[in-house]
């Protein structure tokens, strides 16, 4: 006859099986196709750079870490803080975090929209919010040039509603890049927002609407927090990829100001320093691993009375 | 024309699911203010659709609402000062029982202060003073059901619409909180509507019952009234235990008729003015209302004592009448028991003609 | 018979040589793009990959020798190299042509609408020092050696891979100063010379020939400061598993009417004497193509720099860029 | 009569999705119409004709491409949404425990290294592999795609997971239903609007995916993406613009088929 | 030992919520093949955790379950032969009535003729034949209950948890589904655990009862032991309504003594073997054991008629005693009244020797 402790531990045990196996073809995907990788890019932030590009293998140094935060300057050789990297990290922050509030700001709309519509109706937005996004990203990115363009579709009909004089200019500024970005970035968005709003129960709706909360508060109060996990799945899909952007930035923003996505690339590129990529790229990694473990620690710690 | 003294005035509601399902189908009603009312009737009959409507998550198929003497057709639930306790409680699963108590007073924009004092004061009434931090979902079906209640009282709305809103709750409890709601009717002046499956419940705390059928309402009237005067046959059989027998008029005058029985017996049985004055009718008797003797007297109905079941505070007798028909006889425990009554006996049944009442067809 | 496999930059290789490879010599071929200099370089050294052919560019091809990838196949012993444009054929970064093949080589330098600005367009003061009528209309490429070795030029210096730290701030300070006046840093679109969004740029000759085909007020102007020239070469993997092929394929391109398909697909010129009679019409005497006379020995071929000159200009780029 | 009250109704949430679908196509709408330009630009309408679509159908290199694009895509989302949805299940369908946050950290990973270095890193594993084992074929693409494209199914559909509750899987459970039969039967019919959303997003993201398969891909591995950055620094002409519409049209066509089969099983 | 004949065998078992909450405190039960098992106990005391427990949702935090004379801790819900009719009803939203009712046999691999003629017998049982195309979410509350209990019937489980099946469905309807679970108990050999806050429910249908509270059995017996005999005061005060005396005993003989009452008077009182022999004692007495009457009659205890509250089938007389306690007296009601006892009547209550026992402390 077993005993409390034991039916617990065996109880236990099955649930440690359940989570190893099920999750076990992703962790092994990912350990392969990614983690693995990751150890390379590990390795190389702490070797000698090769003159032109890769590592020498199985030399160490750590200048490539050293140089994410310091650099000497080229001409008087004096130590100082890498202020190019810091100005390029605090605008590819703000550009993400920017477009990640837009994208909210109109996805959760949109997925509103499709999650409440007519349910015969739901899978034929959703596949509406994703068929732009057949076409390739850089022919999009075309397109939408030509929409923002001053001669493009928008300013032209703008103008002949008469509710503009001259052309706006959107292209080659940051709201050029914002809209791109918006534009690039708005499924990822909508997509998991639509994926916890479409089971919304609106009986708690309903129950708030009769404690005087109107449709607005409702929103706020009710639906919002009850759909947290979607909003926060959405955010994470935009904000970090947004970090690492750029064809967007290049092809609607003209460019002329480096992302972070563009200093890594220039490392690995044109720059033939793969050492101090690496390390940039870790630095990045790790930033938005960290901010994820704090949040799930925080989600499971606050959310677990939802699975009672 | 007593206008300004009904709280919610029903005119003929008729509310379809569909194209075809009529859920409510021709609902008047006039309820008044600070009224306890209450609905009753079978599950499915309509009684959460009617109460949707008047909370105004649902719009009448025809037929117009109006709550102290204005339509509210247009009027969204949260600008209503009416609040609902939801037959499935509807808590919010991202706050605590706390957090669900003051939220309607926190929408109405009410001070912090007051609204901790009133969330208090809520926890307190319904028993749940130490559970104020847990979240809903840890709570027992019981707690939660306290918590809607509280949730619903604590913005002391115009009009309370509770569905059900004790069937969770244990006995002794029950009896608790339906006082503390009658009391809280007679003093705060809220207009109760009620729905709910206790009879007891129903007949103790209504000052009205409705009583709906498919969607339809069969009768409205005071407990007694629907207790001791059902209308038909249905509302008679739904509230309460009923005997039932049928018979012919012989005699009918101003308030009473002679009756002849299938069993060939005659009987005198009350006649309400809605009732057929002649022809054959059914007759209700209350088993509470006879009585079961085994000393062979001579009494109009007799059989057999088929089974006798216990049920605490009383006994039901079940006799078996010589042409077949059953007639139940409720008396009630006394320590002493009358040991003649055993089942298989030979028995008479015997009634008062205030205890007959001949129902409408 | 057999197959093979080039690797060679994207949109660069036209069909109609390739046709007409594989049915000379029956082979089947596949072509693979690469977009960057450094990621067929990258690409390449890691292995594992079953090219034939690679595409590098004058700047690398001395790198790929020296790191071993490229197999000695002896262009200069085939058949077709006799075709080959004398000047072409003791280049330094191949010199005698042992492993490579010109591919198409071209220029880098100004375009300029001379409807909005008509000063001299050969001048790297363009989009270094633009004159007021072009500030906010420039598109610079993104192309971090050409516009530094232009600023180089630009500040006196003769060497595209110097170290001089005089030049190199003037050339930083230069950027700097420069940047704000430019509208954008990106692979030029014809449509956006034509429809107005620039009106000059960095660009390449065979780009610029383009845009003037389309609007004649376009004029290519050739840095009078210095400029680079740039040759895209044919050579074989030392990996190669189709070697033979491979060499048919360098002898084949250097057939004269072949070189001209090449040509009339890309719109660069290549080095092979007498495909010019094979050329479409416009591209014979096309200035942006055809480096006229007084220009040509402004034009110098960029090495690849050594690993320390290139982390001082990555540190100017990206300081330029910040 | 005054507009009815709903509470799902949110004041200008329609307009503004239906403002958003409007942005969503112009780009799109845009490029349709290039497509059928008679110039050889995407910036001046200089007449209609459908040279350039002759153009794309001629152009081996495109098909084949897409055809390539049209294989890797769907089996890296197929496989890709499979795998994070049992992960999604392992990560929230169990006690909390120490390791968990790590494990959800862990999964999302791809996601959160900038492509690039994923394709370098990919590029020196891969090569070495491919030296090792003399295979140079599609797996590899296939397998990289899975990779990068799982925490884009896996984060939709935890967050829905997490959203509901378990008493409707332990009343399944309740009726006899094997943890299999509780997913196929239960878990399953209510995740799927998540699984659908986290197989789109998937889906695309592996349909857009330029730079790792840049690195990665052997020769003649050509995909769409990677194809149409080999244009990027000539000159952009209509040609794209066919092929995209081509695949568009061909994936309503696709769709809408499949609409219409489901539709009639209902 | 006759282990072979109890289906459940709880055995000491204990269930804490986080750190410190017991929701259960050392629960030892013994429930019998095919007996008719009933949880009783205030909001929130543990019966669905128990419930749980045995369902095998959660695990004891120590003690153990056996099921047939087995340890089934480590058996998984599905390999359970047990049937849950759940409190919040758990039905899946994605699927018909039928389909939910259905859902188990499928599971269970049966035929699909033998499952739909099941599914067909279901819904007549529990009278949903009409609605059997309905999503669940289209059923009121009452409908959605049924088809619950129809999901967790259809299989035939050996066991049955049922977690207040019945609390949403009207008193004719549950009068009428309280006879059909008898019967199936009867004719199926299923052992029901029963929760339910309906007292004359549990009263009627159990064969044993559990009292439960804050996490512990207080009580186990049949229904008639507990009403009648009830061990302490909070079993006497939970089943049913009680008055307390307090007294002291004066002389106690085998199973009666007199007990001198606050007022001084004294009476005569059941003294079971459990309850204390001397000193300071509770009695009590049931309010429909106790009569009042207005004759001026001699009678150990007399107050003032406070109040006259009608409840249908009887009434209920409160009863100021003279030292200050309350005395509830309930008496059926018929058609003739006693004219005397109107409120502030000045009465006497009487009752019997077998109506007052003596509790336990
Ligand atoms: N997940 C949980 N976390 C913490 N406490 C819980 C949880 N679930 C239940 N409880 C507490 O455990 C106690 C027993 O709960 P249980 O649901 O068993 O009560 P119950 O007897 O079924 O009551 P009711 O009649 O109200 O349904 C309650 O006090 C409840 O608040
Ligand atoms: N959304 C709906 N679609 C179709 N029919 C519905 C819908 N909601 C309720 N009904 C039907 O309308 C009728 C009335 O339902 P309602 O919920 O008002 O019943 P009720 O009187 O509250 O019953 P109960 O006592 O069981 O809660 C029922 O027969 C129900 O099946
Ligand atoms: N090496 C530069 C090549 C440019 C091709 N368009
Ligand atoms: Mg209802
Ligand atoms: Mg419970």
């Amino acid at each position: 006859m077993a005993n409390a402790a034991e039916i617990a531990t065996a109880a236990a045990r099955a649930d440690v099986r359940n989570r190893w196996w099920l999750a076990a073809p992703a962790l092994a995907i990912v350990l392969l196709a990614a983690i693995g990788p990751l150890v390379v890019v590990v390795l190389y932030s702490f070797m000698v750079k090769g003159d032109y590009g890769d590592v020498k293998y199985w030399q160490f140094s750590l200048d490539g870490w050293f140089s994410v935060i310091f650099e000497r300057d080229v001409f008087d050789d004096t130590l100082k803080l890498a202020d190019a990297h810091l100005t390029i990290l605090w605008r590819s922050v703000k550009l993400s975090v920017i477009t990640t509030l837009v994208t909210l700001l109109l996805g959760f709309p949109v997925a509103y929209f499709i999650a409440t519509c007519d349910r015969r109706w739901r899978d034929f937005w959703l596949f509406m919010i994703t068929l732009p996004f057949w076409t390739n990203l850089l022919i999009r990115t075309f397109a939408i040039q030509e929409v923002f363009r001053n001669e493009g579709v928008l300013n032209s009909a703008l103008l002949w509603l008469g509710a503009i004089k001259r052309p706006l200019q959107i292209m080659f500024t940051d709201l050029g890049i914002l809209l791109g970005m918006a534009y690039v970035y708005l499924p990822l968005m909508v997509l998991p927002l639509y994926a916890s709003l479409e089971r919304f129960d609106f009986r708690f709706a309903e129950a708030a609407a009769d404690l005087y909360a109107s449709n607005f508060k409702v929103l706020r109060r009710i639906i919002i927090p009850m759909v947290r996990p979607g909003i926060i799945a959405g955010s994470i899909l935009v904000f970090i990829p947004s970090l690492g952007a750029y064809v967007t930035p290049r092809l609607l923003g003209g460019g002329r100001s480096l992302m972070l996505g563009n200093l890594i690339e220039l490392q690995f590129g044109q720059g033939r320093n793969w050492p101090l990529g690496s390390a940039l790229s870790i630095t990045l990694t790790g930033g938005v691993m960290l901010a994820l473990l704090v949040y799930v620690r925080a989600a499971s710690k606050s959310g677990s009375g939802h699975h009672g | 024309m007593p206008e300004e003294k009904s709280a919610i005035e029903i005119c003929d509601v008729t509310k379809l699911f569909g194209d075809a399902f009529k859920a409510l189908d021709g609902v008047s009603l006039s309820i008044r203010k600070n009224e306890f009312f209450t609905l009753l009737g079978p599950s499915g009959c309509g009684k959460t659709t009617l109460l949707r409507l008047i909370a105004g998550f649902e719009y009448p198929t025809a037929g117009t609402i109006q709550l102290h003497g204005k339509d509210i057709a247009t009027l969204p639930p949260y600008q209503r000062p009416i609040n609902t306790v939801f037959q499935n409680y509807a808590l919010f699963p991202h706050m605590t029982a706390s957090q669900n108590i003051g939220f309607g007073l926190e929408m109405l924009g009410r001070p912090k202060a007051e609204i901790a004092a009133r969330v208090d004061e809520m926890l307190r009434l319904v028993r749940m003073e130490g559970l104020r931090h847990r979240r809903t979902t840890e709570l027992s079906g019981g707690q939660q059901q306290r918590v809607a209640l509280a949730r619903a009282l604590a913005p002391t709305p115009k009009v309370l619409l509770l569905d059900e809103p004790l069937s969770a709750l244990d006995y002794k409890l029950r009896k608790e909180m339906q006082i503390e709601l009658k009391r809280l009717q007679l003093e705060t002046g809220i207009t109760f509507i009620f729905v709910t499956h206790d009879q007891e419940e129903a007949l103790t705390m209504s000052d009205r019952i409705a009583v709906l059928s498919g969607g339809r309402v069969l009768q409205v009237g005071n407990p007694r009234e629907i207790y001791d005067c059902p209308g038909d046959r249905f509302v008679a059989d739904f509230i309460g235990e009923a005997n039932f027998l049928s018979g012919e008029i012989i005699v009918a005058t101003k308030d009473r008729a002679q009756v002849r029985l299938a069993s060939g017996a005659d009987i005198l049985a009350r006649l309400p003015d809605t009732a057929p004055q002649q022809g054959k009718v059914t007759i209700i008797v209350r088993p509470e209302h006879a009585e079961v003797h085994a000393d062979g007297r001579p009494s109009p109905l007799s059989g057999t004592l088929e089974s006798i079941v216990y049920f605490g505070t009383d006994t039901h007798l079940h006799v078996r009448l010589a042409h077949g028909d059953r007639f139940v006889v409720r008396r009630q425990n006394s320590p002493l028991q009358d040991a003649a009554l055993v089942a298989g006996a030979t028995v008479g049944v015997a009634f008062d003609l205030a205890a007959a009442q001949i129902l409408r067809n | 018979e057999g197959v093979l496999n080039i690797f060679n930059w994207g949109n660069y290789t036209s069909p109609e040589l390739i046709k007409k490879f594989e049915e000379k010599y029956n082979v089947k071929v596949t072509i693979t793009d690469f977009d960057s200099n450094d990621t067929a370089l990258a690409k390449t050294r890691q292995g594992g990959n079953d090219f034939d052919i690679v595409v590098p560019t004058s700047t690398f091809v001395k790198i790929w020798i020296d790191e071993g990838l490229l197999l000695e196949t002896r262009p200069d012993q085939m058949e077709n190299f006799k075709n080959v444009d004398p000047r072409w054929v003791n280049v330094d970064f191949d010199p005698g042509r042992h492993y490579t093949v010109p591919w198409q080589w071209g220029t880098t330098g100004m375009l300029v609408n001379t409807s909005v600005y008509s000063g001299d367009p050969n001048t790297s003061a363009i989009f270094l020092d633009p004159p007021a009528e072009l500030q906010g209309k420039l598109s610079v490429l993104p192309e971090m050696g050409d516009i530094l070795t232009l600023a180089i030029y630009y500040e006196g210096g003769t060497d595209a891979c110097t170290s001089d730290k005089n030049i190199l701030r003037k050339v930083r300070d230069r950027l700097v100063a420069a940047r704000p006046k430019w509208l954008s840093l990106d692979y030029p679109s014809l449509e956006k010379y034509t429809a107005g969004d620039f009106d000059a740029g960095v660009n390449w000759g065979g780009a610029s020939m383009r845009v003037r085909l389309e609007n004649p007020h376009f004029v290519y102007g050739y840095p009078k400061e210095g400029y680079p020239i740039w040759m895209d070469n044919v050579a074989v993997l030392k990996t190669a598993p189709n070697v033979e092929n491979a060499k048919l394929f360098q002898n084949f391109v250097m057939d004269p009417e072949n070189a001209a398909l090449i040509s009339a697909y890309a719109r660069y010129a290549n080095g092979i004497a007498g495909s010019e009679k094979f050329m479409p019409e416009e591209m014979k005497n096309a200035p942006e193509i055809v480096v006229p006379a007084e220009f040509l020995d402004k034009g110098r071929f960029t090495p690849a720099c050594p690993p320390e000159v290139n982390e001082m200009y990555t540190k100017i780029w990206t300081e330029v860029l910040k | 009569m005054a507009r009815r009250y709903s509470v799902r109704r949110q004041r200008g949430f329609t307009s503004i999705a239906l403002l958003c679908f409007a942005l969503l196509y112009l780009p799109i709408a845009t490029m349709v119409v290039f497509a059928f330009n008679a110039g050889t630009t995407v910036g001046a309408l200089e007449g209609v004709s459908l040279r350039w679509f002759a153009t794309a159908w001629n152009n081996d290199r495109v098909i084949e491409a897409t055809i390539r694009s049209l294989t890797v895509a769907p089996i890296a989302a197929l496989v890709a949404t499979v795998a994070a949805t049992m992960a999604a299940l392992a990560t929230t369908r169990t006690a909390s425990y120490r390791g968990l946050a790590f494990k959800v950290a862990f999964i999302n990973q791809p996601l959160m290294v900038p492509e690039i270095v994923t394709a370098v890193a990919l590029l020196v594993v891969f090569s070495r592999i491919k030296v090792w084992t003399g295979y140079t074929g599609i797996g590899y693409l296939i397998a990289a795609h899975i990779a990068f494209c799982i925490p884009f199914a896996f984060l939709p559909i935890r967050a829905r997971l997490e959203t509901m509750d378990l008493s409707l899987e332990r009343a399944a459970a309740d009726l006899y239903a094997t943890p299999w039969m509780v997913f196929r039967r239960v878990t399953f019919p209510l995740l799927w609007p998540a699984i659908l959303a986290g197989f789109m997003l998937a889906f695309v993201v592996s349909l857009d995916d330029v730079v790792i398969t840049e690195f990665i891909k052997s020769a003649g591995q050509e995909t769409l993406p990677t194809y149409m950055l080999g244009q990027l620094r000539r000159t952009v002409t209509p040609e794209m613009n066919a092929i995209s519409t081509m695949f568009l049209a061909l994936s309503i066509a696709v769709v809408t088929l499949f609409f219409f089969l489901s539709r009639k099983k209902d």
